[in-house]
């Protein structure tokens, strides 16, 4: 690891303001599981690291029926698998976090870090996309808040401005008749993701039409992704295995995957067919009884 | 450019230090390299194989990547704060003991921190919660299911103490 | 059979507080005072010419202590194989040119490890690429890559010293070709014309990780005063790592020593030595400070050795009942850049078959080839896994086209116990018909059996057969027990700990033999100076020869204490026994000593004798030299460990993912001198055999290790283990420490076949390469087998 | 890793050929590429900025001509390193050109590279998604140049 000034800060403003200075020489440490290993391999070799672990009104999760849910960006994948109201109202992400890395990264890890890792195989975002989730984002010069599924970009790649921070993700209240799953494959259990989903069915009152579908795959593309051609093919429709079947096909037909040591481009379109059709069969009934 | 040192303030297995060191120092550097700790190992270089696992408030966490100014102000257990000093061991070091549950030992402690910091959090877990929460802690000996069991072990213990 | 009261039984492991309470000290842990850390550059070509290296940038960054080149190193040779016909080609530090990347070029050693890291970024070195080759088999066409040209005679050659007259000579390969081995008996053309059915199928094992978890290192320190090198370092015995740090840096052997350190894992990948080690001895000497080098992840996979790569040709003979009348396999190996131990490997795939079936009519023919990549080395079985995925597949499938049990199968050709093996080895302990039988009812056989493909599930076996210990030069082993005055012994015994259990299991056999409780025998181990000879700890030699050292140790204790007891007691020796601390007279225990006394009156009354056990043992008492590998002749070791294996597994058709739902493993290692121990080696070689079988490869393309972290190389994590069961097949082992034998190795390598065959008998397809990842098992369900 | 790609371009053969092995024209096409300069008949000199998130590099490496077939084939190798040391990389490559009309050219590569260093630990899935995206890219300005020219000449 190279040397870089520790500038640990505890408040918003006060990291806007050294990020808004250092910019491209400065990079903001919050959890740090992905990056202090790219510190270590020497890949990035930032001069200052500005530490916003410490700001306590980043850390929190609130709810209510008419604004839906609060997260702020230091919100530990901990927190969120263990917090009560998450595991009622959205127990999709607190089953999602289960599964993320191991339970000393999620002790320590944040969403915010995570999200802006934009690491492609990354577990939290499809869900959090499937739910809708947006984000807040500031910066000295303002904030905005913006569709997390417009967040990503590319390969590790956000559209965080160099001196912009992630302060919070909004999650609106869950909708009637909505099913929301999460699916994964991997060789071993705690493996390396080769394909995930993550989709969220809205059915009408007749509890078999589908009113709305989300189908937000990953690890098979530079980003994870709504399969809208798919989602778009589900609505107003009944729900068979018909349609889930073609809904599968269609989404696995979006996917732009590409050949690693773990699958090839091949097999992971394979897969993510038979997961998509496997996820969607589970939110459907999910959403039957919601 | 020549970097200046930071004071740090922790609390290591009961025990307070304040001290310099570089920013760049890992917990787990600091752990090993400065206070001699040398019960918490460095087997891999990305966060994958637990073998450094400590405990930072009631946390259990990867010493190896978390910077060691992030812990200022914190209180850090390690595999040494374990067994207390008149020589009895922790229930788990007891039981992993009696269950043979390690073998070349060099993973042992970080399974040691994992298991103590999932029983202090989870009164009951079942097999499934063991294993779910030991999945960051790589072992090439044992295969597993020794230390699964005495985990299992130590935990029913504990509830039959209730 | 005779009550025991310390062997037998699963007592705590006396490593355990150290290991628990964070005191037990790894190499990793070794710190000495004005300590330098250095690293290694390592090439980034798999094939090129080294034109010129410019360390001068390198040197004049601050802390740097020293930096050095092959030029430093030059003409410094070894390595496992080094024989008069095939001397050792292995380098320190590359010369003329790189083979495979990874190789070092460069060392640095600087006050800190960062700095040395970015030391390495200032050396700048010129190469001229040369083309590569990776393949074996295109490796032997004419007009291929040449990787090596004349080898000549090594600096490490063990030869002479053990009194062998031949002459070494170079060698020269042709077509890259490292290695061969042509063993046979029998007529295997006649075999073949007496079999109703023959079927040849070929099967490939990738290179893997051993990945132990704590990764290689070594702290040397030379002292220029008294020109002694100290090290800490990781190995399996270290009179290995100390003949070879002597003959490489010149150092005689005497002024070498290898400290006590805990082990964190070896399975084989320990045992042999690394150029690393002797780069820190070098840089020692030369700077007169202690050197420590700790290899990366990255390292350990891409520089150090993994398991060997087999590709694997069988053609099996059988009447129509199964009766295996003749086999011929033949191996190609892709050695990789140096040979390693490629062509023991070659004959060991052989000879672990040996004791399984007795096959009548046999050939076997090994090329190992030179590539451009990383090469190998032993691995928990080395050479067992490899073969037994082929044979034992083959027979799931013979049976299957022959519509028989394999279990019936597999129990009628078995040896049977008392037969000797064609190279004269006797199995006077013979388990394995009843770890067949243990291990198939234990996974349900005949109720599952071809009877779940319904459901996707399936059950399979396999079986194989492991050393307990062999002649590699001088394997013998010794032990010192020594009585104290406050009646307790303190035990001597070189073998080192890796995990393995030996200090245990060695406490438990003196104890026994001594009648004392386990906590008096207080234990020094794995140090070169403290402890006797010491080749024991690798090729599963452990139990059988080390812990029979012991044995032989306490033994003779034991008979000096009775001599002296006797003459106090007035009784004869034979009258007496010992037992919890004292000796005593059989007809009227109340008379008894404790052994303070025996000792107090040894030393008043006999000059001072303080009563010293010596014991000693070697694996084949009858051979003076290594045999013929390359032929497969002469005797290897006086008892096999056995095993069989069976397992259940459950496939997902739409994604060709397996589950393993159950594995029983049934082992004779000829007494469990300790259970718990016996235990954990099973259920350890179970989930590394799973590992074995689906997931685990080091993948290279174009010489590069691709996946070389533990993030892309996956091994099984504590969610993956199925049900585990362990049976105990035990058959005394009438030359073996209450006879005891092998344990350590043979499992992993019947598990991998079982979990194979499990998946055909669950969905009728069979992948012939593993690992059987869910990408390769989809495409073999589509009838489109491909290599990934 | 190898990296495959086929593609159409419309233009006539000789017009590809000549493009192809104009410098400064094919450094407009490599996303990133910082200059490219001719040492000789047959080595170039090449600098080009690559990054994944985070991460950036500048590769500077040499390119050597080894078999041209005028105007059908040619054979490239190429070999260099991250200034910043965090890695080097070999490459072996073949282009082929096949007239499918008079005025349409399929343009065929293998590309065979290899990378070592830390870049190369970072992760092969990485590593290969951003080949396989700087190959797209280059193929498409490739097009658009070469089909752009075309129409003002015309």
């Amino acid at each position: 690891m190279r040397d870089f000034e520790y500038l640990p800060t505890k408040t918003i403003k006060e990291a806007c303001s050294l990020i808004s200075q250092y910019k491209e020489e400065g990079k903001i440490l919050a959890g740090g599981q992905s990056l202090i290993t790219l510190l270590r391999q020497k890949l990035i070799s930032p001069s200052y690291l500005i530490d916003i672990k410490g700001i306590s009104e980043l850390n929190y999760i609130t709810f209510d029926e008419k604004n839906g849910l609060r997260m702020g960006a230091l919100t530990t994948h901990r927190a969120i698998e263990k917090s009560p109201i998450i595991q009622k109202k959205y127990n999709v992400l607190s089953e999602m976090e289960k599964s993320v890395a191991s339970v000393q990264t999620r002790n320590w890890g944040t969403i915010g870090g995570n999200l802006c890792s934009a690491d492609p195989i990354g577990d939290p975002a499809p869900s959090l996309i499937a739910l809708s989730a947006k984000i807040k984002i500031v910066s000295s010069r303002g904030g905005k808040t913006i569709p997390l599924d417009e967040f990503f970009t590319d390969y590790f790649t956000t559209l965080l401005e160099p001196d912009e921070i992630l302060t919070e993700i909004q999650l609106p209240s869950p909708v009637a008749h909505t099913g929301v799953v999460y699916m994964k494959f991997s060789t071993i259990e705690a493996g390396i993701k080769i394909v995930s989903t993550s989709i969220s069915i809205t059915l009408e009152s007749d509890r078999r039409t589908c009113k709305d579908a989300k189908i937000v795959m990953s690890a098979v593309a530079p980003v994870p992704f709504n399969a809208k051609k798919a989602g778009n093919l589900m609505a107003g429709k009944k729900i068979n295995d018909d349609l889930i079947a073609e809904a599968a096909q269609l989404a696995s037909e979006e996917t732009n995957p590409t050949p690693d040591v773990h699958a090839s481009a091949e097999f992971r379109r394979e897969i993510a067919n038979v997961l998509v059709k496997r996820a969607i069969k589970q939110a459907f009934e999910k959403a039957k009884i919601a | 450019m020549e970097i200046a040192k930071k004071i740090l303030k922790v609390k290591v297995n009961g025990r307070p230090y304040e001290m310099l060191i570089k920013p760049k120092t890992t917990l787990l550097q600091l752990l090993r390299n400065d206070l001699g700790l040398t019960g918490a190992k460095q087997a891999c270089m990305d966060n994958s194989c637990g073998a450094c696992t400590v405990i930072v408030d009631k946390m259990a966490v990867k010493a190896c990547s978390v910077l060691a100014l992030q812990v200022n102000g914190r209180e850090v257990t390690t595999v040494e704060g374990l067994a207390s000093r008149d020589g009895k061991l922790h229930p788990l070091q007891q039981t992993f003991l009696d269950f043979h549950a390690f073998q070349c030992g060099f993973c042992t402690p970080g399974k040691l921190m994992s298991a103590k910091a999932m029983l202090d959090e989870n009164l009951h877990p079942n097999e499934e919660d063991i294993r779910r929460d030991m999945e960051g802690n790589l072992c090439r000996c044992t295969g597993y299911k020794q230390y699964i069991d005495a985990i299992k072990a130590v935990a029913q213990k504990k509830e039959g103490a209730k | 059979m005779t009550e025991y009261s310390v062997v037998g039984k699963p007592l705590p492991r006396v490593d355990g507080i150290a290991k628990l309470t964070g005191q037990a000290k790894y190499t990793t842990d070794i710190v000495l005072p004005d300590m330098v850390y250095a690293k290694l550059l390592r090439s980034p070509h798999p094939h090129a010419k080294i034109i010129s290296i410019d360390i001068s940038k390198a040197e004049k960054l601050p802390g740097v202590e020293a930096v050095i080149t092959g030029k430093d190193t030059f003409g410094i040779r070894y390595g496992f194989v080094d024989t008069p016909n095939y001397p050792a080609e292995e380098r320190p530090l590359a010369e003329d040119k790189v083979r495979f990347v990874g190789e070092a070029v460069a060392a640095v050693a600087a006050v800190d490890p960062d700095i040395a890291e970015d030391a390495l970024d200032l050396i700048e070195v010129e190469y001229d690429p040369l083309p590569a080759v990776f393949d074996p088999e295109e490796a032997m066409k004419d007009g291929a890559p040449q990787i090596h040209g004349e080898i000549t005679r090594s600096t490490s050659c063990a030869w002479e010293d053990w009194g062998v007259a031949r002459k070494s000579h170079s060698y020269t390969p042709v077509n890259n070709v490292a290695s061969r081995v042509l063993i046979s008996y029998g007529d295997i053309e006649k075999g073949f014309a007496e079999a109703d059915y023959i079927r040849e199928d070929r099967f490939w094992s990738p290179a893997t990780s051993h990945m132990a978890m704590e990764p290689h290192a070594i702290v040397a320190n030379y002292n220029p005063f008294t020109g002694k090198l100290d090290v800490w370092l990781n190995h399996m015995a270290y009179e290995l790592k100390r003949y070879w740090l002597s003959k490489t840096l010149g150092i005689p052997i005497q002024k070498i020593r290898v400290h006590q350190t805990y082990i964190g894992g070896a399975f084989g990948g320990k045992a042999v030595i690394f150029d690393f080690e002797v780069i820190a001895g070098f840089l020692s000497r030369k700077l007169g400070r202690p050197v420590k080098i700790v290899l990366t992840r990255e390292e350990v996979f891409s520089s150090c050795r993994n398991s060997i790569r087999f590709d694997t040709t069988v053609k099996t003979g059988v009447k129509k009942d199964g009766t295996i009348v003749a086999q011929d396999v033949k191996v190609i190996v892709d050695a990789g850049a140096y040979k390693g131990s490629a062509a023991v490997a070659m004959f060991l795939s052989h000879q672990f078959s040996e004791p399984c079936y007795n096959r009548r009519n046999v050939r076997h023919e090994g090329v190992a080839v030179y590539t451009n990549k990383n090469f190998g080395f032993a691995k928990r079985g080395h050479g067992a896994p490899q073969n037994r995925f082929a044979v034992d597949s083959q027979i799931d499938m013979i049976c299957e086209d022959l519509g028989l049990d394999p279990v019936e199968v597999i129990l009628k050709n078995l040896r049977k116990k008392g037969d000797v093996l064609p190279n004269g080895d006797k199995l006077e302990s013979y388990g394995l018909p009843k770890c067949v039988q243990l291990a198939a009812d234990a996974i349900d056989w005949k109720q599952k059996r071809g009877t779940q493909r319904d459901k996707n599930r399936g059950v399979g076996i396999g079986i194989n057969g492991m050393f307990s210990g062999s002649g590699y030069w001088p394997f013998a082993c010794a032990a010192i027990v020594r009585l104290n005055h406050d009646g307790t012994v303190t035990l001597m015994e070189g073998d080192c700990e890796f995990g393995q259990g030996a200090d245990t299991t060695y406490s438990q056999i003196a104890a026994e033999e001594l009648g004392l409780p386990l906590e008096d025998v207080n234990l020094i181990s794995g140090d070169s100076e403290l402890c006797p000879m010491n080749y024991s700890n690798f090729l599963s030699g452990g139990m059988f020869v080390g812990g029979g050292a012991v044995y032989y140790a306490a033994y003779d204790l034991r008979q000096k204490m009775l001599k002296v007891a006797s003459e106090l007691l007035k009784v004869g020796p034979e009258d007496l026994d010992m037992k919890n601390r004292s000796v005593f007279i059989k007809a009227r225990p109340e008379k008894s000593l404790t052994f303070g006394e025996i000792l107090r009156y040894s030393i008043q009354k006999h000059l001072g004798d303080p009563l010293i056990g010596i014991g000693y043992k070697k694996a084949v008492p009858e051979i003076e030299f290594y045999p013929s590998l390359s032929k497969g002749t002469g005797r290897f070791t006086d008892a096999y460990g056995l095993a069989a294996a069976t397992a259940e597994v459950e496939v997902d058709r739409e994604t060709g993912r397996v589950k393993v739902l159950k594995i029983c493993i049934a082992d004779d290692c000829g007494y469990e001198i300790n259970p718990a121990s016996i235990y954990g080696q099973m259920v350890s070689q179970a989930v590394m055999g799973m590992g074995d079988a689906l997931l685990e490869e080091v993948i290279d393309e174009g010489g590069r290790v691709i996946n070389p972290n533990l993030v892309d190389y996956e091994i099984p994590r504590a969610f993956d283990v199925p049900e585990i069961m362990v049976l105990n097949g035990c058959d005394y082992e009438p030359k073996g420490p209450f006879g005891g034998k092998e344990a350590g190795e043979c499992a992993r390598a019947a598990v991998i076949p079982a979990i194979a065959n499990a998946i055909y008998d669950a969905v009728g397809v069979r992948v012939h390469r593993v690992p059987i990842t869910p990408e390769k098992l989809l495409n073999a369900l589509k009838g489109k087998e491909g290599r990934r | 890793m190898l990296i495959q790609e086929k593609f159409l371009v419309k233009a006539t053969i000789n017009r590809v050929w000549e493009f192809a092995n104009n410098p400064e024209e094919i450094g407009s096409c490599v996303p990133g590429c910082e200059k490219i300069e001719k040492i000789d008949e047959r080595r170039y000199l090449t600098i080009v900025q690559a990054g994944v998130g985070p991460i950036k590099v500048r590769f500077k490496f040499i390119s050597t001509i080894t078999e041209i077939d005028e105007p059908k084939h040619i054979h490239l190798e190429s070999q260099g390193a991250d200034m910043g040391k965090a890695g080097s990389f070999t490459q072996k490559s073949d282009v082929d050109l096949r007239e499918i009309s008079e005025n349409e050219v399929e343009v065929s590569y293998i590309s065979n590279i290899n990378v070592v260093g830390r870049l190369a630990t970072f992760g092969e899935r990485v590593m290969r998604a951003q080949a396989k995206k700087i190959g797209e890219q280059f193929i498409r300005s490739f097009k658009e140049k070469i089909e752009a020219k075309k129409e003002i000449k015309s």
